[in-house]
């Protein structure tokens, strides 16, 4: 499948997703938010970084730019869209998915591996995992405290739109396992159509064995379309 | 007032302003005064160092830029690939304040590499501070320090998404009332895209890019009130503050415009000195003259008088010289980039520097004046009276009759000095750019960089410096500090290419502080001639001095390598057991002279350090490189600060390690000096037992001693000296060495 | 003519930094401090345009890109003269 | 008792939060405003005490803790209730 990968100003994590789309055999082309044109059958990728320093607040000011109108008008039709890190606070703040993501509550920024939760495989990103399986893929961000509405939260869960939770070596979801005090743990969320994903760890940077491992391919795989069998 | 007076105002002497005078053959009016100040400030000019400088190697066949050439040295990582990196230090501005002072000391060695052409890849940082532990107010105050240079680094850092994979954090009361913040950076490039910082061309226009002018750092010793605006007065601000964002947004514009074939004729970050840096220095380079016209300068605040446009510090900013005809192309990538790129004059053969308010001529001074004919001071050395007395030192004195060596190990690992310093790099992003193959925590990180033709080539880099032991012997510290960065190279398969270096001392002017700088210096450059290290760039930084007296002498090395094809890099830490473990190299502590363990554990500084043996050195480098390039080896560690127990020790930290059973040698000393000495040359590696008769024969031949020390297994370390046993359980070390730095500087 | 925003955090998020500061508050000797939030103070310097419209144009900023609904306030005042 | 701390950076410092605003805002359509400058507004809940005790206690706090005085200026107002 063919992916465009969305550079905001500060974007850094654009050339970082080509090389991993590209590893699994996609294919991938960088777009520059001042564009607006989005082929009808390509993915979308916001990819992490710092888009406008994430001054005022992360992904405030990016959501504004001419590409993200079309991102919006292609998630409505259904398209892929992908958003990792700085990329699902942008989703957040265009309204694109729920919450907002907020200041880590240990106030620092952390980047270390993560221990993910797949919630559930019923969705295209997990298809190629197993409910509760453990993944390793790594975190860095500072500001990835994800919060809403205690309706919306209910609703998440209810609806099986929570993909990933943070949790120990062991899959044991508590609070020292939980490393920005995201509600319910949440380290990923789908909107309700199902079409688009928002996480917070970086699966592009686990889709090679000396970057760190291999766990993060499923997730970029399924957004392809490809799930299980590959 | 009088030039005279108002030159002294600004920290010219007496004897400086006549040179100009005479030099111009007229009185130099105050903004060609101001020029002047900053151009001869040691910081500019190293009036006060440049004969030490010249003591260093510089040459050498992988030398593609040298030092003191460009912004930055460049060599030859082979295949086309060409590496760029250097060191800086913002120690002053950190000490006033931290999370800007820091800051803007990443984006401004972040200036100075992209600025050779290079892509910025990887950073490091060197801190020290006093000690965070330290009760009352100078500890509340150290850890405030830490978090706001921490923070600051990061903040810079992350933003601009170039990695921060390695560097050092240090402790000693000698940094409590001036703390050290050195940062690298290391960028990478085709040969044939090395960009000069030279004007040339006649008529070829000069851009200014990036962001406004505003009265940034302008203050401390190099300015005059009375020069001043009234409006500027109520509000002179020292504090630069740096914009990540528009500095990310500068050097992909810049790597763009390089892109393009023969638009750029030269360029030049505006860092320390700013505009006046900037455009006499590409002058002089060039041989050219430049003429600028400062209301074409883009400004951010309104009133700015012609000394303060010229001395400004603001940051990410950046002098471009293009070729005539080509301006839409440079206007059009930073237009679209969302930054200002103004045209503010042109080159010209006149070899000046002429710059005009309004088409008034304001200054108007020969370029070379400025940037090449700074005086050179040969400043007097005197070895300090008390040094002899410092580097005597009575063990009987200092040691309990009956060793200790239980508490000793647990005191170490509980001190902040030797506690894993994940609390700082973790708030680094240390993996963007998918090229950090050995991450922060290992002796030397390593990243794969692409070569021009596709594949990849590993680059290892490491950050070591050692106040204590230079301040014991600066000499002899400086030559441990360099072996001990190439160890950490060897220890991953790597052959150093180049050093950086950041000079680190007290006030020149103090015969005995400005005899430190030159023995550090000679040291250094004997090191670098025994390794064939060529010294490609780096920076000085002087008067590192608080009411409490002087820091100690710290020369910072930063050197980069490339790992050997074959190599295939193993983890500073154990495998989950059953692997042999040898030490390479002598089996000589070196004695606890200038130790960590005197100062952690008994808290003295005293003796020094044993005299590094270059020559075994380098042999047990070439045999470590070759004994990574065989299959079964599973572990390696350098020996360094805390000995040898605590290199054993640090080897059990890793996830699923195992602890072991060792027995070290020892000869007729204690075995607290068996244990702890921190003495040169010594690499510990865990390999398969199948594989030891390759490495015991590859160790021979290398001509360097292999000593047996045990086995890994288990979940304690135990080590026998001299027929005593002692055990540890790695869960208690491990503690505390995960926790005592978290716990030190609170949440 | 200056418009001044201030943002605050609505009272059911949590305000770790709020958190901080009180703590370091506390420690500073101040025990009679219960809480203490964190808002931002943003002043727009504004020439020339019709007030009304101006208005009308500010709230929307403050609203949409100045503020974000899922957590935040936000209180608009104009003053005259800068 | 609340007190509303406003910290505001100097007029010469650089504020590039405030300058990545700026061009938001012009961005969506406001080109009047010339400059936008981003503080904290910091709040304070307090229960008791001595009022003019307080009000030294707090200037102190707001001076050493919340502001830095070498980039930043503070405006301290005391409001009785909450
Ligand atoms: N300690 C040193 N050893 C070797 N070269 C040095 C040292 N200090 C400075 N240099 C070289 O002198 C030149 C000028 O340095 P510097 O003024 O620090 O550059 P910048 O203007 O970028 O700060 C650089 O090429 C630098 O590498
Ligand atoms: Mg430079």
């Amino acid at each position: 499948m063919r992916f465009a990968v969305v550079q905001f100003p500060g974007s850094n994590c654009d050339q970082d997703c080509v090389h991993a789309l590209r590893g699994l055999g996609q294919e991938a082309r960088l777009v520059w938010h001042h564009e607006t044109r989005l082929d009808p059958d390509e993915g979308v990728i916001l990819p992490g970084g710092f888009s406008y320093g994430d001054y005022l607040r992360c992904g405030a000011i990016a959501r504004f730019s001419p590409m993200m109108q079309s991102v919006k008008a292609a998630a409505e039709r259904g398209q892929v869209v992908v958003g990792i890190c700085n990329g699902f606070q942008i989703l957040c703040e265009a309204g694109l998915l729920p919450g907002a993501l907020t200041r880590n509550e240990g106030l620092h920024f952390r980047c270390e591996p993560s221990h993910l939760r797949v919630e559930s495989p019923a969705s295209r990103f997990t298809s190629g995992y197993g409910t509760g399986q453990m993944l390793r893929i790594p975190i860095a961000h500072g500001e990835g405290c994800y919060r809403a509405e205690p309706k919306v939260l209910e609703e998440l869960e209810a609806r099986q739109q929570i993909l990933f939770r943070y949790c120990d070596a062991e899959g044991r979801v508590t609070a020292e396992a939980n490393p920005n005090g995201s509600s319910h743990s949440i380290a990923g969320i789908r909107n309700q159509a199902g079409n688009v994903l928002g996480m917070m760890p970086h699966p592009e940077r686990a889709c090679e064995p000396e970057m760190g491992g291999l766990d993060g391919k499923g997730i970029l795989l399924g957004a392809a379309g490809i799930g299980r069998s590959a | 007032m009088k030039a005279k007076e108002f030159a002294l105002k600004l920290g010219l002497t007496e004897e400086e302003f006549d040179r100009i005078q005479n030099g111009l053959g007229r009185e130099p009016n105050e903004t060609e005064l101001g020029m002047f100040s900053v151009m001869w400030s040691e910081h500019c000019s190293y009036k006060n160092t440049r004969k030490e400088l010249r003591k260093f190697p510089t040459t050498g066949p992988a030398v593609l830029v040298k030092a003191g050439e460009e912004n930055a040295g460049v060599v030859d990582a082979g295949d086309g690939l060409a590496l760029a990196f250097k060191i800086e230090s913002h120690n002053h501005p950190s000490a006033v304040e931290p999370f800007q002072g820091a800051a803007t000391g990443v984006g401004g060695i972040l200036r100075d590499i992209f600025t050779m052409g290079a892509r910025p890849v990887a950073f490091m940082d060197s801190l020290r501070f006093g000690r965070p532990d330290a009760p009352g107010e100078a500890g509340k105050r150290t850890r405030s320090l830490i978090h706001g240079v921490v923070a600051g680094i990061s903040h810079y850092g992350n933003c601009v998404g170039v990695p921060t994979v390695g560097g050092e954090l240090v402790f000693d009361p000698a940094y409590e009332g001036n703390p050290l913040v050195n940062v690298f950076c290391l960028g990478t490039l085709r040969h044939d895209q090395i960009r000069r910082g030279a004007a040339k061309g006649v008529g070829n226009p000069v851009f200014y890019v990036g962001a406004k002018t505003g009265r940034d750092g302008l203050a401390g010793a190099a300015f005059a009130s009375r020069d001043l605006t009234e409006e500027s007065k109520a509000d002179r601000p020292a504090v630069q503050v740096g914009d990540p964002f528009v500095g990310k947004l500068l050097f992909e514009a810049c790597l763009e415009l390089y892109a393009r074939p023969d638009l750029v004729v030269g360029v030049q970050d505006m860092g320390a000195a700013g505009l006046t840096c900037s455009t006499c220095e590409t002058a002089s380079r060039g041989g050219s003259g430049i003429e600028i016209e400062l209301r074409k300068v883009p400004q951010r605040e309104t009133g700015m008088t012609p000394f303060e446009t010229l001395l400004s510090e603001s940051q990410e900013r950046m002098l471009i010289i293009v070729r005539k005809g080509r301006e839409r192309e440079l206007k059009e990538i930073f237009a679209r980039w969302g930054l200002d790129a103004a045209e503010i004059g042109t080159v010209t053969d006149t070899g000046r520097v002429v710059v005009m308010e309004g088409g008034k001529v304001v200054a108007d001074l020969p370029a070379r004046m400025l940037a090449d004919d700074a005086p050179v001071y040969e400043r007097a050395a005197m070895t300090p009276a008390k040094l002899a007395e410092k580097q005597k030192y009575d063990l009987g004195k200092i040691l309990p009759a009956q060793p200790r060596v239980k508490e000793d190990l647990l005191k170490l690992a509980r001190s902040p000095a030797t506690g894993s310093r994940r609390w700082v790099w973790n708030q680094y992003d240390h993996m963007v750019g998918l090229r950090t193959v050995v991450r922060p925590g290992s002796d030397a990180a390593v990243l794969r960089v692409e070569k021009p033709g596709g594949g990849w080539v590993r680059v290892a880099m490491t950050l070591d410096g050692n106040g204590r032991w230079c301040a014991q012997d600066p000499r002899e510290g400086s030559k441990a500090l360099v072996a001990e960065a190439c160890r950490n190279l060897a220890c991953a398969g790597a052959v150093p290419l180049g050093l950086t270096d950041n000079l680190n001392y007290g006030n020149p002017h103090d015969p005995e502080l400005f005899w430190q700088l030159r023995e550090g210096v000679e040291g250094m450059a004997e090191a670098c001639r025994a390794f064939d290290l060529p010294v490609t760039g780096g920076n000085v930084s002087l008067y590192n001095q608080s009411p409490s007296g002087p820091i100690h002498p710290t020369p910072v090395v930063g050197v980069v390598g490339k790992v050997d094809e074959g190599v295939k890099l193993a983890p500073a830490v154990f495998s989950t057991g059953g692997g042999e473990v040898v030490l390479l190299g002598t089996t000589a502590s070196g004695g606890l002279g200038a130790s960590l363990y005197l100062q952690e554990v008994h808290g003295v500084i005293a003796g020094k350090l044993a005299a590094v043996d270059l020559v075994s050195e380098k042999k047990l480098h070439a045999v470590t490189r070759m004994v990574l390039a065989q299959p079964g080896v599973r572990a390696v560690h350098d020996v360094g600060e805390g000995g040898i127990l605590w290199a054993l020790a640090e080897m059990t930290f890793g996830e699923g390690s195992a602890g072991g059973e060792f027995r070290v040698p020892c000869g007729k000393e204690r075995p607290e000096e068996a244990l702890f000495g921190e003495g040169a040359g010594r690499i510990l590696v865990e390999l398969d037992e199948t594989s030891m008769p390759t490495v015991e024969n590859l160790a021979k031949e290398g001509g360097v001693e292999l000593t047996h020390l045990g086995r890994t297994g288990g979940k304690d370390l135990q080590v026998t000296v001299h027929g005593a046993e002692m055990i540890w359980p790695v869960a208690e070390l491990r503690d505390g060495f995960e926790k005592s730095l978290p716990k030190a500087l609170g949440p | 003519m200056k418009a001044v925003v201030t943002v605050t955090l609505k009272p059911s998020i949590l305000d770790p930094q709020g958190e901080a500061v009180l703590h370091a508050v506390k420690g500073m000797g101040l025990q009679e401090v219960k809480s203490v939030r964190i808002g931002k103070h943003i002043e727009l310097e504004i020439e020339g345009g019709d007030e009304k419209k101006l208005k009308a144009k500010l709230e929307e900023i403050s609203r949409e890109l100045l503020s974000n609904p899922v957590m935040e306030n936000f209180h608009l005042d104009l003053r005259a003269g800068g």
